[in-house]
């Protein structure tokens, strides 16, 4: 599926795109949404842009309700201060507003997120001498905590989506039913992962993922392959809509806008 | 009580072998100027503290002047790796570095109980995260009233507080705009504080009576340090050079090349910045 | 969500009888007009939160509205007692008044720590004060570093927080300038939010990007009252009437005085801040 | 000695216009001082006016190094934010500015202070049965303890200066040496108390306050019979400077501005 080629008539896209596409349908318009930057960040202001044009968009750097008209950087360009209701200093932007349990959605990215959505943002390997030093939790241990409900997203390879993660950064559901409660959450804890192949939710009763919905072209063995667990389907597999026209377009402009941004010295 | 130093005044009259040193500014002001004035000043061994080390940490590491990172995110902001900070951790060059690692939440109430004059901050976080584990001064406290356990850290009290901002006037007042971070809490928390400034005004000119401003009897030093915060951007001033910091992966994935380029544009170069 | 409401509806909708209501403004953007509309409404049994009572308090108490008042300095400032406060107190009229005391900084403190989502807030505080003696919600933590012992305090956490500001944009955010107070950590620790305001706008004109802005969504309902916190005043609208806090000390004294005072100028006056 | 009148070419002045210039001469050009209303305002404004033009007054509103042309009648008069550096949220006041040591100078009132300087300003009598309600601590608790130093003015009378205070509202010496401490403070407490007869300082052994400057025209007698306690009188006994022309002049001058800006409505 390589962008601009023509496959049965449909509009075509990239699996990064149908990925993005996917996690800008999981935010409603009256979402305060935690934004990490990347993938969750394109997505987000993809979601803004097109079905969700209300939706306060928050990043750690304090900078809130943004409306960025190129995707940022980093977590704290001018652009997203430029175009903020506000700024608040970074520790009220933890304390009253993560902490203080106003964020609806979380949306979060890992190098490792194993079948019960645990996230490993810190180290491959062993933490004291580690394979692969990872950047770290940044604001991502609370994000997964104090927000009402996480979203992730990650492109799907055996590397990353792993039966257990090497270091739990950022809490999903510990090892099942019971776990974020006996952390002391009351928060629902990551509700959907969005990868270039499918949609994975975490089992009601088992707190591990499962596959819910096939995106278009992609088969069983394709997420079988690329799952470093035995991973379930549910009964009712569902297939991802595919990007509309419109979608495509917002993302790609919203893309080419960035690009030519950044590019300058 | 502020007073107006050159930068390599401020650097060496306040920064000591051995301080623990906050460097602050997320991802807008970061101080730049004042950290490659320490790494001409071949400073060592210090404790670096700082939320995201960003490219200004990866340069003070791979320049050899840190024993130790106080730290909450250690990456290239939407590019990758830190790779000097890498291979400090992965393979000790040019120094082993010592790790203390937080998440922001408990890194920003770190700065706010150490500006508040208190021992430690009480969050609600890293709820079954194995940072626990790995850092010791991760801890519990209860809540008298409740029962409730939450985790504890112990406040941030630097040595030594580096922040840069917009502009300073000529009483020694700061003013800090746009994503101001952390910076308050840092000059507060800390023993001694240097702030570089873009340039020094007769009236700060602060847009709102509740404008961020940092009163000159709570600075020790400010030093004047025009274009002090790039690559990273003075909102106002500035913008944020991103190309800098795609190139940075490249530069500083090898050794050598970093070193050539620590050389070119940070040990031969002058200081930034004048006497006033 | 703010919903743009009246301030009659958003007292009956939002205030009930037995509610703990803590209406803020240190000394400026006091919400007067809200205050009224919950005497003109009758609402009883409540428990006032507010760190200076002011006339505010005074008011509702002497109008028999409130069961307990927790703050932390009752006077009438720069002009002496609040008379109706020390009569509900000294002699039980026209109810007798449980009083909850604390100082400036453990109030601020505990809105904090309710904003903050925390279940207490640790101050240095209360050293040798006989504060501790009569008030059970003054505790201690230890902390787990230093091992040092602090005062420790409930969070606040209101079931309505009732603020005045300057003025709203048509989306429902509102801009607060000059002496802020408690005003953000009032709505943000409450249950419930009313915020009343002087105006709405098409554009909010925050002069600074760090301007004091409360978004729309952190907001139960925004009524408009003009000239809502006179007596006290609204930074860049109007004036403190210090006469009438100067006239307020005799108004008060007596209690047929004042509820003639009240009869004539709250109870039978219209509701302040039309519909939108 | 009433306003104006003449006594021995003298200029004359009034005992409260005295108390406000010997208090206002306690204040130093580089002191940081967290200022009280009433009373303390009046003393730390004519510093600022004469003597200590860089003083910096910050009053618990939240306003920071404030220049106020004319006295507040409250702690938040719109003056003090106008003429201020900046204004802080009060949250910020009591936590960053007070509690973080950054004040070098309190001033207090009380409606009793006894002869450990220990602070009234909650009740007359018991509490739970108040002979007199006070307004209570406000921010004076935290003010006692977080100040480097702390200065204390009142009208001299055996209601105000006692023996014992009916409540310790803000702890001064408590009961000696070494109370202090053991409330965990390591602030050096009360170092002045200035009235409209003389001024008291604490006993360097014993931490009791002692008459250390007899105001002009007072006489020992009058300050016993207007003391709560036994009080005691320093070896070396000073008299009081009286107000110079110039001191006099500016607090007229304030007072005058004062009065008319309060007398609208």
């Amino acid at each position: 599926m390589s962008k601009g080629s023509d496959e049965g008539g449909h509009v075509d896209f990239t699996p990064d795109e149908l990925m993005t596409v996917a996690a800008s349908r999981a935010l409603r318009n009256d979402d305060v949404c935690f934004v990490g930057i990347g993938a969750p960040s394109e997505a987000c202001n993809l979601a803004r842009l097109t079905h969700a044009p209300d939706i306060v968009l928050i990043y750690e750097s304090g900078t809130l309700q943004t409306r960025p008209d190129v995707l940022p950087l980093s977590i704290g360009d001018g652009e997203l201060c430029e175009t903020a209701l506000t700024t608040v200093p970074v520790v009220e932007m933890f304390q009253y507003w993560l902490q203080g349990g106003r964020i609806s959605k979380g949306f979060l990215g890992g190098a490792q997120i194993d079948r019960f959505a645990n996230i490993n943002t810190t180290v491959i390997g062993d933490y004291d001498a580690p394979k692969v030093r990872l950047p770290g939790g940044g604001g991502a241990p609370e994000i997964a905590g104090s927000c009402h409900e996480v979203l992730i997203t990650a492109r799907h390879s055996a590397r990353t989506l792993v039966d257990t993660v090497d270091f739990v950064t950022s809490l999903g559901h510990g090892s099942g039913p019971g776990d974020r409660e006996a952390a002391g959450l009351t928060t629902a804890g990551p509700v959907l992962v969005v990868t270039d192949l499918c949609l994975l939710e975490p089992d009601p009763e088992t707190r591990e993922l499962v596959v819910t919905s096939l995106h278009p072209g992609v088969d069983r063995d394709q997420v079988v392959t690329a799952t470093g667990w035995e991973v379930r389907f549910a009964d009712e597999l569902a297939t991802t809509p595919p990007p509309t026209a419109e979608e495509l377009q917002v993302l790609r402009d919203l893309h080419a806008r960035t690009e030519q941004a950044h590019a300058g010295g | 009580m502020a007073e107006f130093v050159s930068l390599r005044d401020a650097v060496a009259r306040y920064v000591h072998d051995g301080d623990t040193v906050a460097m602050e500014g997320f991802t807008h002001l970061i101080p730049f100027a004042a950290a490659h004035e320490i790494i001409r000043q071949r400073r060592r061994n210090l404790t670096l503290i700082r939320m995201t080390p960003d490219l200004v940490y990866d340069q003070l590491i791979g320049a050899g002047c840190a024993r130790k990172l106080v730290f909450s995110w250690g990456g290239n902001p939407g590019v990758g790796s830190l790779h000097r900070l890498r291979d400090a951790v992965e393979r000790g060059w040019p120094a082993p570095l010592e790790l203390e690692e937080h998440s922001h939440a408990a890194m920003a109430a770190a700065y706010h109980a150490g500006a508040a004059g208190l021992p430690f901050a009480t969050l609600r976080g890293y709820a079954g995260s194995d940072l626990r584990r790995v850092n010791p001064n991760i801890a519990s406290v209860t809540c008298p009233f409740t029962g409730e356990v939450l985790a504890a850290v112990p406040a941030h009290r630097p040595d030594v507080g580096i922040v840069h901002a917009q502009r300073a006037d000529r009483a020694g007042n700061v003013l800090v705009e746009g994503i101001v971070g952390v910076q308050k809490e840092t000059v507060l928390a800390s023993t001694r504080s240097i702030v570089t400034v873009e340039e020094i005004v007769d009236d700060l000119a602060a847009p709102s009576p509740n404008s961020v401003v940092l009163p000159a009897w709570a600075i020790d030093a400010v030093a004047v340090a025009p274009r002090g915060a790039t690559p990273s951007y003075a909102h106002g001033y500035y913008e944020r050079d991103n190309a800098f910091y795609i190139a940075w992966d490249e530069i500083s994935r090898d050794r050598e090349q970093f070193e050539a380029w620590l050389g070119e544009h940070v040990l031969s170069a002058g200081p930034t910045g004048a006497p006033v």
